[in-house]
C-alpha cells in the first residue's frame, strides 16, 4: 500500500493540523484508503468547513417546513398531504472545464438528490453566470452549458422552466451553473437517508462504477490556476438515459415499503453516501467492494471508495425484501447489487479482496469534520451616488433600446428553446415570466418557481445584496400570485481563507438570514460553493436563491404580458430614482458605483401581501414586478409580451425610469378596477398610482421626454442579440 | 374508443399521452411494456414522444428493435390505428411503418416552441375533425425532427394526400423536407408527426388545438 | 476479434453537421478545408474468430440496427 | 486530398451510447458481441497537397476543434 508522506496529505487538500487531527481521531496512522476517504469527507464541498458556522444564522423552519437542510433536499407542506421537494447545487468547476458534460451532469446530480427522497422531478431550473461576451471562452461556455442542461433534461422528460443568466468579466475564468430540481411527493412516502438498525442489507443499484472524477470533490475545494487545465481529472460524461430509468425504478421501489433509507452517490460517491447514512442512522456500515459493480479492470478501494460514476443510488432494505428490489432492477436493466450490510459497530469497515482496507468511526468521518471560524473583514459601505453620475440630457429612447438589447436584460429565448418546458404537461407559465408556474399533476393546485440574485449589487454590498437576492425572488413568485414557501440557496463565492471574500459571505448570509425571516421564508436546503477564483480574481459574490411558492389554485395566477389595450396601468411602491449599481449606470454610463438600492423588508412584504391579494381575489391578470433595468424596461418588457403599445404620463427622468428601487410592481387593470385598487391601497398604506395606459397609438411606447418607441423595434433590440451573438463565428 | 399506449425505456411523454386519451375517451389507455409480446384489442396504438434508448444511435433505432414492435406491425397491417407522435414518429420511420427518416435539426439544436401547422388532409382518422387549410399551433420539442425523403417517395407522398400535417410557412423549426411535419401511411391508419398534440388539450396550459386529433379518432373508430 | 464499423450519410443526403464543422474551420482560418462529412464510428468487441463469419454477422447488425439504410451507408473492418 | 479523422472517447471514460448499442445488440441475439464503443469519424476534404503539412494542419484541428481533449483522443488517417 501506499505509504502516506507529507506531499501526499498535501495533494488530498489537508492541512498538517487536519491531519493530526484525523490521526488522533484514529489513534494511528490512516492508510491510503483511509486518507482517500477522509481527504473527501474533510473537503469544503462536502464538509462546509468555513461555512457551518455562519449558515446556523439562517432560519430553517416555519409551519410549512416538514425537512429543512441536512437531507438530501428540503421537503415543504402544500396541502392535502402533498409535499414539494426542492435543492439547487452548483457544478460550476466541471462546467468551466467541459461545459457540456459538466452541466448535463449538474444537472442529473440534483435530479437524484430529489428523487432520493421519494419525489418525481417536475420542473427544473438554472442559473448560470459566464464572462463577458466578447471574451474569447465565453460563446464556446454558453453553447456547451445550455446544451448539456438540454441533453440531460430533456431526455429525463422534467421541463426545464425557467432561470436566469449574466454576463460578467469576474466570470471569465469561473462560471456558473447553478441547477435546482423540484419534485412532488405524498408526505407519508418520502424517503430519507438514515440507516438506521443492524443487520439491513446494503444495496448498490444504477450504473457500473468507473474511474469517473476521482477527487471531484476536492477540485470543487481547490482554486484554479493555470496548470488546472493541464491537471484536468476525467470529466464525468452523463448518462440521462440509464438516469431516466434510475428514477422509474427507484419510484417503484418505493411503492413498496422494502425501504429503511436512500441516498444518491453524488460528490465523493460511495465514500460519503456510506458515511452519511451511518452517521444520520447512528449505525455503522459494513461493505465489501468485491461486490460493486465495476466498469473498469483493477479497481482499487481507493478508486472505489473515490469515484463519482453518475447515476448511482445506495439504499439500505428491510431483510429478506433484496430479491423484491432486485426484480425491480432487473426489469429496468439497471446493476443491482448487495455490497455490504448495516452495523452496530459505528465503523465504517471496507473489505476488498479478502482484506479489511479500511476500519473508521463513522463520527470521525461524519461529525468532526473541522469548523472553522475564518477571519473576516466587513468592506466599507460605499459612498452615495456622486450627483454628476449621469448625463441627466442624455435621449431616454436611445438608452432604452441599448439596454432592453444589452447582454443581461435580452430575451433568453435562444437559452429556453433549447429547454423542453411543455413536457410532463402541467407547464402553466413557461419560460419569460416573473416565476414559472407548473401544476402539481392531477389538481388545481400549482407550484411558482423563481430563481434569483442580483451579484452586482452583492458585490457593492453584500449584505444588501443578501437582502435583495430573497427579496426579489419572493417578489417574482408573489408576481404571478402565489404566496412564497421557502427557499434553496447556492452560496458562490470565491476563496473564504481570503478576509475580504470571508466578509462577503459572512454579510450576504446575513443579510439572506434577515430578508428570509421578515418575509416568513424559511431556507430548506442548499449549497455552498467556494474557490470560485482564477489567479486570485474571485468571481462577484454570487449567493443564488432559488424560492418556491403555491398557487392553491392555478388558474388563478397573472402573467406580464399587456391584455387589452385600455388597461390603467398602475405603479404599486415608491420610486425614488436609486440608479446607484443600477444597469443603466452599466450600460449606459459605463460606471459600477454607487450603493445599491436598499431593501426596506417591511415595505417589500406590505407591497407584495396586497398585489397577492389583488391576484387571489381574481381583480388582477396583469402584472410585472420592477427589478434590473428599472420601471421603463418593465412596461416595455409588458408591452413586447402583449404585443401593445403604451403611453406613460407620470414617471419623467432618468432615475425615475431606469432607477431600480425595490419593492415595485407594475399592473394593468382595466380602469374602474384601478380606481377600486388605490383606495384599497390608501387603506393598506402601500404607495398607489396611475402611470399610464396600455395601447396609445397601440404600436409604440409614448413616454413624456422620449421620442415615441415602436414595440418592433423594441422586440428586435431584445429578441436579436444572444442569437446573434451565438451565432457570431467563434 | 379503446387505445393502447406503449412504453419504452425512457419514453417520457407516455404519461401525457395516457391522460390526454383520458380526458378525450373518458377511458384508461392500457400501458403495454415494450418486452411484451402483445398488445390487447384496442382500436388505438399510441407510440409516445421522450428518448427511447435515450436517443443513443439514432432516435428510435433501438426501440424499432423490441419486442413488441413485432405485434405493432402486425397490427397495423390488419388495419388498426397507429400514432407515433414526436419519438414515436421517430420510431415508426425506423421500424418501416413510415417511409423516410429524421434527421438532426438542420440548426444543430434541440427546439422546444409553438408552431403553426396547415392541415394538409382532413381525409384521415387523425384529421377529420379539422378543415383543410386551416392552420393551428402545437409545441414541438426535439432535436432531430428534420423530414428526409428522397424526391420520389416526397412526390408520392404528396400525390397521395399522405402529408397530413406542415409547418406554416416561415415557421419549419428543423429543416424539414417540404415543411413536412406529419405523414400519413399508404392505408393511411398509421400517422407519424413530430409536433405534440396531447400537449394542447388543456385550455390552462394555453391552447386547445390538439383536441380535434383525438376527436378524429373517437369519430373515426368508435 | 476486433472489428471497427463506419455509418455515413449517403451521398446526396444533406450533412448539416458536417457543413457546420467545415464552416467552422475555415472560421478558424483553416482555408485549406474543403467539403467535411461527419459519421460515426463503432468499435465492437467479438468472440467471434473466424473472420468470414464476423463479416457475416456484423454485416446483419449493420442492416438490423446499426445503419439506416434509407440514409446512410456502412463500412466493416475487422481488425486483429 | 482527403482525410479522415477519428474522434473517440478516452479509455475509461464512459460511453453511455456504446453501452446502449452494445446491450441492444445482445438483445438482437448477437451473443458474441463483447464491449461496444462509439465515436465520431469526420471526412474532410483538404486544398492542402503536403502530406506532412496536412496532418500537421489536422492536427491543429483537433486540438482546436473536432476533438474534446480532455475526454476525447483522435487518430489521423491521410487518403490518397
Ligand atoms: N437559463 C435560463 N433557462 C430558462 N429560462 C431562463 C433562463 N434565464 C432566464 N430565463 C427566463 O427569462 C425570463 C427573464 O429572466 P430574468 O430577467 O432573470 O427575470 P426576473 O428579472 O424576473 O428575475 C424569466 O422568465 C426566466 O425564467
Ligand atoms: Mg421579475
Amino acid at each position: 500500500m501506499i505509504e502516506i508522506t507529507p506531499q501526499i496529505v498535501r495533494e488530498h487538500g489537508l492541512s498538517d493540523a487536519e491531519y493530526g487531527r484525523i490521526k488522533q481521531l484514529l489513534n494511528r496512522e490512516p492508510n491510503y484508503v483511509e486518507l482517500g476517504v477522509f481527504s473527501v469527507m474533510w473537503s469544503e464541498h462536502c464538509s462546509y468547513k468555513s461555512t457551518r458556522a455562519h449558515l446556523r444564522r439562517l432560519p430553517t423552519k416555519g409551519p410549512v417546513v416538514i425537512q429543512g437542510p441536512g437531507e438530501n433536499a428540503g421537503v415543504v407542506d402544500i396541502g392535502d398531504g402533498d409535499a414539494v421537494i426542492f435543492k439547487m447545487e452548483s457544478h460550476n468547476h466541471p462546467s468551466f472545464i467541459e461545459p457540456y458534460q459538466g452541466a448535463a451532469t449538474g444537472v442529473g446530480g440534483i435530479m437524484r438528490d430529489v428523487f432520493t427522497m421519494g419525489a418525481r422531478p417536475i420542473a427544473m431550473m438554472n442559473a448560470l453566470r459566464f464572462g463577458t461576451p466578447d471574451h474569447p471562452k465565453t460563446r464556446h461556455l454558453v453553447a456547451g452549458v445550455v446544451a448539456g442542461i438540454g441533453g440531460y433534461g430533456n431526455c429525463m422528460g422534467v421541463p426545464t422552466v425557467g432561470g436566469e443568466v449574466n454576463f460578467h468579466s469576474a466570470y471569465n475564468g469561473n462560471i456558473l451553473v447553478n441547477a435546482m430540481c423540484v419534485g412532488i411527493a405524498r408526505q407519508d412516502k418520502i424517503f430519507k437517508s438514515a440507516a438506521e438498525g443492524a443487520g439491513n442489507p446494503v444495496i448498490y443499484v444504477g450504473s457500473k462504477t468507473g474511474r469517473d472524477g476521482i477527487h471531484g470533490a476536492t477540485m470543487a475545494s481547490a482554486e484554479f490556476d493555470e496548470n488546472s487545465e493541464e491537471k484536468r481529472p476525467t470529466v464525468q460524461v452523463g448518462d440521462p438515459f440509464t438516469e431516466k430509468l434510475l428514477l422509474e425504478a427507484c419510484l417503484e421501489l418505493m411503492a413498496t415499503d422494502a425501504i429503511i433509507a436512500i441516498q444518491d452517490m453524488g460528490a465523493a460517491g460511495l465514500t460519503s453516501s456510506s458515511a452519511e447514512m451511518a452517521s444520520k442512522g447512528n449505525s455503522g456500515i459494513e461493505l465489501n467492494l468485491d461486490h460493486v459493480p465495476q466498469r473498469e479492470e483493477n479497481m482499487t478501494a481507493y478508486d472505489m471508495m473515490l469515484s463519482e460514476s453518475q447515476e448511482r443510488m445506495l439504499a439500505v432494505l428491510k431483510p429478506g425484501r433484496e430479491d423484491e428490489a432486485r426484480r425491480i432492477f432487473d426489469k429496468w436493466e439497471l446493476d443491482f447489487a448487495i455490497i455490504g450490510i448495516t452495523t452496530d459497530t459505528n465503523r465504517l469497515v471496507i473489505r476488498h479482496k479478502g482484506e479489511i482496507v479500511a476500519d473508521m468511526p463513522v463520527n470521525a468521518l461524519a461529525d468532526e469534520a473541522p469548523v472553522y471560524e475564518r477571519p473576516f473583514t466587513r468592506r466599507p459601505a460605499l459612498p452615495p451616488l456622486a450627483k454628476n453620475a449621469f448625463d441627466p440630457k442624455r435621449p431616454i429612447a436611445d438608452s432604452l433600446l441599448q439596454l432592453i438589447g444589452s447582454p443581461d436584460l435580452s430575451s433568453r429565448r435562444w437559452v429556453w428553446e433549447q429547454f423542453d418546458y411543455t413536457v410532463m404537461a402541467d407547464t402553466v407559465q413557461a419560460p419569460g415570466g416573473d416565476a414559472a408556474v407548473v401544476r402539481v399533476h392531477g389538481t388545481n393546485k400549482s407550484i411558482a418557481i423563481a430563481c434569483d440574485v442580483t451579484p452586482r449589487y452583492c458585490r457593492a454590498d453584500p449584505f444588501e445584496g443578501g437582502k435583495q437576492a430573497v427579496a426579489e425572488c419572493w417578489r417574482n413568485l408573489t408576481s404571478v400570485g402565489a404566496t412564497p414557501l421557502a427557499v434553496t440557496d447556492n452560496l458562490n463565492f470565491g476563496n473564504p481563507e481570503r478576509p475580504e471574500t470571508m466578509g462577503e459571505i459572512v454579510a450576504a448570509i446575513d443579510g439572506i438570514a434577515e430578508a428570509c425571516i421578515a418575509l416568513g421564508f424559511p431556507v430548506v436546503s442548499g449549497n455552498c460553493s467556494l474557490y470560485n477564483e482564477t489567479n486570485g480574481e474571485p468571481i462577484l459574490p454570487t449567493p443564488a436563491i432559488g424560492g418556491v411558492g403555491l398557487l392553491k389554485d392555478g388558474t388563478r395566477h397573472a402573467s406580464v404580458a399587456f391584455k387589452r389595450a385600455g388597461d390603467a396601468i398602475v405603479l404599486i411602491g415608491e420610486t425614488k430614482g436609486h440608479l446607484g449599481q443600477s444597469l443603466y449606470l452599466r450600460e449606459i454610463e459605463g460606471s459600477e458605483s454607487g450603493p445599491p438600492p436598499p431593501v426596506d423588508l417591511g415595505v417589500e412584504k406590505r407591497n407584495g401581501d396586497f398585489v397577492r391579494g389583488l391576484i387571489e381575489m381574481g381583480q388582477v391578470d396583469t402584472v410585472h414586478d420592477i427589478s434590473d433595468g428599472g420601471l421603463l424596461i418593465a412596461v416595455a418588457e409588458m408591452a413586447m409580451a402583449g404585443g401593445m403599445g403604451a403611453m406613460l404620463e407620470g414617471p419623467d427622468g432618468i432615475a425615475q425610469l431606469f432607477g431600480e428601487d425595490q419593492a415595485r410592481y407594475l399592473l394593468a387593470v382595466p380602469h374602474s378596477i384601478a380606481q377600486e385598487i388605490l383606495g384599497d391601497a390608501k387603506a393598506a398604506g402601500v404607495p398607489a398610482a396611475i402611470i399610464g395606459f396600455v395601447g396609445g397609438t397601440g404600436t409604440h411606447l409614448e413616454v413624456p421626454g422620449m421620442t415615441a418607441t415602436r414595440i418592433a423595434a423594441l422586440k428586435s433590440a431584445h429578441e436579436t442579440w444572444l442569437p446573434n451573438y451565438m451565432a457570431a463565428p467563434q | 374508443m379503446k387505445s393502447a399506449v406503449v412504453v419504452f425505456p425512457a419514453s417520457n411523454c407516455d404519461r401525457d399521452a395516457a391522460v390526454a386519451l383520458e380526458q378525450m375517451t373518458g377511458q384508461k389507455p392500457v400501458m403495454v411494456w415494450h418486452g411484451d409480446s402483445e398488445i390487447p384489442d384496442v382500436d388505438l396504438i399510441v407510440l409516445p414522444g421522450g428518448f427511447s434508448y435515450g436517443d443513443y444511435l439514432r432516435c428510435g433505432a433501438m426501440a424499432s428493435q423490441s419486442r413488441i414492435i413485432r405485434d405493432v406491425k402486425a397490427k397495423a397491417d390488419k388495419g388498426v390505428a397507429v400514432l407515433g407522435i414526436c419519438n414515436g414518429f421517430q420510431v415508426l420511420t425506423e421500424t418501416g411503418l413510415l417511409p423516410g427518416a429524421l434527421m438532426r435539426n438542420a440548426k444543430l439544436k434541440f427546439v422546444c416552441r409553438p408552431v403553426g401547422l396547415t392541415i394538409e388532409e382532413s381525409q384521415s382518422a387523425f384529421t377529420r375533425a379539422y378543415a383543410k387549410g386551416e392552420t393551428v399551433r402545437f409545441p414541438v420539442a426535439h432535436g432531430e425532427g428534420n423530414y428526409f425523403a428522397d424526391d420520389a417517395t416526397l412526390d408520392r407522398l404528396e400525390g397521395e394526400g399522405r402529408v397530413a400535417f406542415r409547418y406554416a410557412e416561415g415557421e419549419n423549426p428543423n429543416g424539414s423536407a417540404r415543411n413536412i411535419a406529419g405523414i400519413l401511411s399508404e392505408k393511411r391508419n398509421v400517422l407519424g408527426l413530430m409536433p405534440h398534440p396531447e400537449r394542447v388539450v388543456d385550455a390552462a396550459l394555453g391552447g386547445t388545438d390538439g383536441r380535434r386529433v383525438f376527436q378524429s379518432l373517437i369519430e373515426t373508430l368508435s | 476479434m476486433k472489428a471497427r464499423v463506419f455509418v455515413t450519410l449517403k451521398n446526396g443526403v444533406l450533412d448539416p453537421q458536417g457543413k457546420a464543422i467545415g464552416h467552422a474551420l475555415n472560421n478558424l482560418g483553416f482555408a485549406s478545408v474543403g467539403e467535411v462529412r461527419q459519421g460515426k464510428v463503432i468499435d465492437i468487441e467479438l468472440a467471434e474468430t473466424d473472420a468470414g463469419k464476423a463479416k457475416a454477422e456484423l454485416e446483419r447488425m449493420c442492416e438490423k440496427l446499426l445503419a439506416n439504410t434509407v440514409i446512410e451507408k456502412y463500412e466493416i473492418e475487422l481488425k486483429a
